[in-house]
């Protein structure tokens, strides 16, 4: 364990605080808003003082420096503070350029990473379709050849932000002959092609605290075959790499929700005595505590072992399925607490922090389902991880 | 001499499941839900009446006054197909809670209300919140000065009043006000939760004459919320059944990794798991309810540990049958969210596990003085 | 619900508690030190009066009554209160019996109903093998064909009161060459025969508060063919009825264990203060009420449809599963507010109630297991209680 | 700057680990279960003595005192490998608790001791329960009058205190006794738990002369309290750790229903819920023992919250990972309730969970005045 902050650090950290007071009001209010002049413009700057592409190459658009935990973590702490994105979260950066900087080709990386960082160009994820959602590599959207492009047809679902993309890295069957399993390709596609068709999805949460899920249709979608990355019939692999590191890198902030928790049961009165002088609630208080600190220090513990490109093996494989359940259970105990009121919803009197507990609940609960289900992940943490083996195929009926 | 229901409790139960899934599909709750919006209450009144034909809205008043004169027990049946079926009524305030404490306090004006319910014509609302939980100062009090004064102050989460004709306000532990829900003074907001098959709202007397006042009605009031409490129970114990149903019938349907999920040894434990918590609880309640009208010693902790404990069970179940319907499960399309949200609103109406938990140890004694 | 006492049940329960006034004290006694001349009279003397086998016919030496539930509950009610047994808890009376009413030739009943009721005979149980736990139907030990006789070779576990009993109901198989389930065979079987040999097993928890288990190794152990319950092969099913049995009438008296943790938690005090003025061990201890009030009720509602016989469907299924865990959970409690000196054990100084409490942790945890596994009863339950389908059988490999 | 064990603790980790192994299999351990019996202590001297010579007695030890003056997590290591090995030792008292409060209060006597531990010569016993727990009415007392005066009282549950040489009792928060293991008037009585691994005893005093009372010990006692709880959750982790690799492994060659149990999802999922609290749980262990070392003001109650958390971890893997070895894990021969019995027992003896969590509320100002 080395966590001391050294000088070095001191002056790193004084360098990022300076930068914020400078840069603050600005950057703030432009993500806030989601215009996109501002969107790019704050980008842009945090890239230009390597506070966000902080390690990916120059010639990529990024800023080039060495991974390290502690610069990492200090630049996490000071943009909190501020209350200012460092960055931006979406499927881009998180998901497509891991990807590309693995796989792509030496000219995907260079047309698309560095105005994905930049966000100029939004993404969004084609994968899950109503009949593949488990067992995603089952999925059926077929992509015909026809000459020197494919011809996509098919439905996805779960697509969020799919009505305000430019682009869409999708999975879909190439190679209809082959094997469930290589039979898929991984294929960049601009979502203003003629035959792409967004369709609103309502969730359980109503319009409230989602992001915008959508499905997609998708007619005789053309698209040229030289937007596949890396080989034909690979995109099945090609997207498990960065589902492996979005497993073992999920940030769910666990300790900052246990804190505004608190503050809300500080608050909170229940016949004129606090909800956190209750011994039962201040128990279940402390478990959660204990679990959030948990997910913290496994989160350092994580990110230490991806800045050096070490495997963080079953320990990084079970980093979702934790932090997902952790993240129900809170809002169970805020909601708790607010009693009868803890229900209210939609802006109505009385309703506690805008409704956001009820949210987060069934935000939550999507998680837990979303990406994999709690179940998907328990046998990927056997099998991948602890090497039981797999359930045997059936028989032929 | 048997643990069960009888022949006519099967009856029963067959008859209103039957009605309502005839005539309150899913679609017909989401249209009310439309209708609604957050400025009227959900309750859908053609229905109740209808209900009230079957002799559901008087279930449990006297025969004397037009009722059905059955017990708690009868009530919890059709309190379980309500919640099953997600249907919004004013089941709960109106045919359990006001009846019950109405009889208790007799007389004229309490015979007049308990056959206006029995025929469908009344809706009684209920306000009861400030007797366990008092958050943002509610409460509703006396105007200090002469008996039958006008009231002043709020109530909170006051059940089925908004659409109500009439309201029973508990002052205190041991005061009961009758109330005409037009008074001059009193103004109703809705207070709009996840659950859009419930109706809650805020009243707010500024000077409101009641109707009548009655003290020394602690037993009327004790045992109104123990009525409530073990048919909200039912409620949310039938919503349960419905989502282990659901998910069982999703289960068997759904196709991934060429089989139906349901073969899969984790979503059998987790369906097996589910099932092994309602039929137990259908146990506990019916019991509670046996208490509640042959052995009131034990009602008022039995009460208390039927809503507690189905309270628990109902959260673990929401939550695992969404997860057995996955993604889809999630979506507003699906409709399984109604029984998630109205089993997520239940849980505190009537009073939270944890006080419903402490009160039952302090009803049994087993809280030693500081 | 009819569970009211009318003037008839007052008359009974007056009956049964001058039966108790007139002869406790030979009866408690007599099977609290197991001997056998005191259990047998005792027992004889209880199925006179119809306090025992009372709804075993008369002919099998049974009182011949008619099943009435509230009558079972005032017996079971004031036995409890006298502290009397009423009956015998053993393997032959609660599992070989119902076997032989149902299966049984009217030889094998008349032979063995009576003096396995009066504790003249007393069964154990040979089922479970060391290969053959979860997966019963797997069994090996064999009986081969010799003349009107099986020899029967191989090894049973889990064997429990083997060293003290006169006679064993057995699976073996006889038809090696049949379907797994339609080779075995339910045999009756003297322990004195040649060729047995019993051998103590230890458990977890040592010698305290076990049954005593042992191993039973067989070698050419002959027993006659007519010794067979039913037809040659149809064991499993056979079994399977009584299990059946086993589980929905498994009564764990789990409000009897919930008072006696009330009652430890009035006097376990902690730096003066005692446990139940604990609001966290407080609100534990009415969640576990809940659970036992909650199963006590299951099982009136269960003994109602025992005694009527109807099935109980899935709700009878479930007995076992939610008996064990609570019982499981109770001890956890109990051993949590004697604290530090909740681990004593073996009669040394400060132990509380003899180690009950961790003796009962241990075997509860042990009946999870025994019996068929959780995750046994789970299947089970999904299997038949919901209809779910039954894992597809593996291809060969 | 890194978050993780450093190449020389890996290094130290794979020794211990390496050694146990070779030296202390479980044969062993059943062994001495054997030759102790309920009147000796079950602590394996000869192992001891080894483990000294590697430097493991004196681990936290200042160099000056012939120690490895090391830190609090390289203890943790070491602690965590023999609840893996669930070896007999008095590792938690005479390495871990006695050192610390020993260092903090100084002086030729304590050094002396200090000394004496790091060459294994010395076994120090720990007597502490009564700070958090009072049972029995117990409690050792200076006798009044004069300082340095004798003991009177008893403590419960003394941690290695049977077979120790020299004792430290922790007479309130602020005061601290040494006292010779055989000096006049003191009488131990070995109290026998489930665990047949730990050594717990009752210390009785008579009118005991101790070596010397140190007043105004308060962050002696409480530092020594803060590692103890750190080492005792280590050690239950490092149980934790074996039950689940033994689980893993039994249902890797296990078989029913013609195949490997582990094929099965429903052991599979036990197994990764296991290793779900497991890997987390290390994280938060090696982050309290680097706050002990080098965050003081979070040490106090994030090493309650890491007891705490593992003890109830540890309460489900023991009885999961029984589950999973099915009757077998249920038998004295295969063992298993070794590792379950440390961890049952371990769970109490610094505090019990529920302790812990009120003091880790109340150290962070969570618990407001009444």
């Amino acid at each position: 364990m080395d966590l001391e902050f050294d000088a070095r650090y001191d002056a790193f950290r004084e360098q990022v605080r300076e930068f914020l007071a400078h840069n603050k009001p600005g950057g703030a209010i432009g993500m806030a808003e989601g215009r996109a002049e501002h969107r790019i413009q704050w980008l842009s700057l945090l890239i230009e003082h390597g506070y966000w592409a902080r390690t990916i190459p120059k010639e990529y658009g990024g800023y080039g420096a060495e991974p390290d935990l502690l610069e990492t973590v200090i630049m996490d702490e000071e943009f909190n503070k501020a209350g200012v994105p460092r960055g931006m979260m979406a499927q881009g950066p998180s998901m497509l350029v891991p990807t590309l900087l693995t796989h792509g080709s030496e000219e995907q990386r260079e047309r698309w990473i560095a105005p994905t960082m930049r966000g100029e160009v939004m993404w969004c994820q084609g994968y899950s379709e109503p009949g593949s959602g488990s067992d995603l590599a089952s999925l059926q959207t077929a992509a015909r050849e026809d000459g020197d492009d494919f011809l996509i047809n098919g439905q996805k679902i779960w697509t969020s932000g799919a009505d305000q993309s430019d682009m869409c890295f999708i999975l879909v069957r190439t190679e209809p002959d082959a094997k469930k399993h290589e039979g898929i390709s991984y294929i960049l596609l601009p979502m203003d092609t003629p035959g792409i068709e967004v369709q609103p999805l309502r969730t359980m949460s109503g319009d409230i605290g989602d992001n915008s899920f959508n499905q997609v249709l998708f007619s005789d979608v053309r698209v040229p075959k030289a937007n596949v990355v890396g080989a034909r019939g690979e995109g099945w692999k090609i997207a498990n790499t960065t589902l492996k590191h979005e497993r073992s890198s999920l940030n769910a902030n666990a300790e900052g929700t246990w804190m505004r928790l608190a503050r809300l049961m500080k608050k909170e009165t229940i016949n004129g005595v606090p909800a956190i002088a209750s011994p039962v609630y201040r128990d279940r208080l402390m478990r959660l505590q204990a679990r959030a600190l948990s997910m913290k220090h496994h989160g350092m513990r994580m990110l230490t072992c991806n800045l050096k490109g070490e495997s963080s093996g079953v320990a990084g494989l079970i980093v979702k399925l934790q932090n997902c359940q952790l993240s129900f259970d809170m809002s169970a105990l805020a909601i708790d607490v607010m009693g009868e009121l803890g229900a209210l919803y939609d802006h109505t009197k009385y309703e506690r922090e805008r409704g956001y507990w009820q949210a987060h609940s069934m935000f939550s609960l999507g998680l837990i389902i979303g990406g994999g289900t709690a179940q998907i992940q328990k046998n990927i943490i056997a099998e991948r991880g602890l090497g039981l083996p797999r359930e045997p195929k059936p028989a032929k009926a | 001499m048997d643990f069960g229901l009888s022949e006519d409790q099967l009856l029963l139960e067959q008859t209103v499941r039957g009605f309502l899934a005839d005539q309150v599909a899913i679609e017909r709750v989401r249209d009310q839900r439309q209708k609604a919006g957050s400025k009227s209450c959900p309750n859908d009144r053609a229905i109740w009446s209808q209900l009230a034909e079957l002799g559901i809205a008087g279930i449990v008043v006297p025969e004397e006054q037009g009722g059905s004169g059955l017990g708690l027990l009868d009530a919890v049946i059709v309190s379980q197909a309500l919640g099953h079926a997600v249907t919004p009524t004013p089941f709960l305030a109106t045919a359990v809670m006001a009846p019950t404490a109405l009889e208790a306090v007799g007389g004229k004006l309490a015979e007049d209300w308990l056959a206006g319910i029995a025929s469908g014509e009344l809706v009684v609302g209920v306000a009861v919140t400030e007797l366990f939980s008092v958050r943002e100062d509610a409460g509703v009090r006396l105007r200090p000065g002469r008996q039958d004064g006008k009231l002043d102050g709020k109530a909170i989460m006051a059940l089925d009043a908004f659409g109500a004709d009439r309201l029973l306000v508990a002052l205190d532990a041991t005061t009961l006000a009758l109330v005409d829900a037009s008074a001059p003074g009193l103004e109703k907001t809705r207070l709009l939760t996840v659950d859009a098959t419930r109706c809650t709202a805020e009243l707010s007397f500024d000077g409101v004459d009641p109707l009548a006042v009655f003290e020394g009605a602690g037993a009327a009031i004790a045992r109104m919320l123990e009525a409530g409490r073990i048919a909200l129970a039912a409620d949310t114990l039938g919503a349960c059944e419905s989502m282990v149903e659901q998910a069982v019938a999703y289960a068997k349907d759904r196709k991934q990794f060429d089989r139906v999920i349901g073969s899969f040894q984790a979503v059998k434990h987790m369906c097996a798991e589910m099932i092994a918590e309602v039929e137990p609880a259908r146990s506990l309640l019916w019991y509670a309810a046996h208490a509640f009208d042959g052995v009131p010693d034990e009602s008022p902790w039995m009460s208390c540990h039927a809503l507690a404990h189905i309270a628990e069970i109902g959260r673990e179940i929401a939550s695992v049958s969404t997860q057995v319907h996955g993604g889809i499960g999630w979506t507003d399309e699906q409709n399984l969210h109604f029984w998630f949200k109205r089993i997520a609103n239940a849980r505190h109406l009537l009073g939270g596990p944890e006080l419903l938990r402490a009160r039952a140890a302090d009803l049994q004694g087993l809280v030693p003085a500081a």
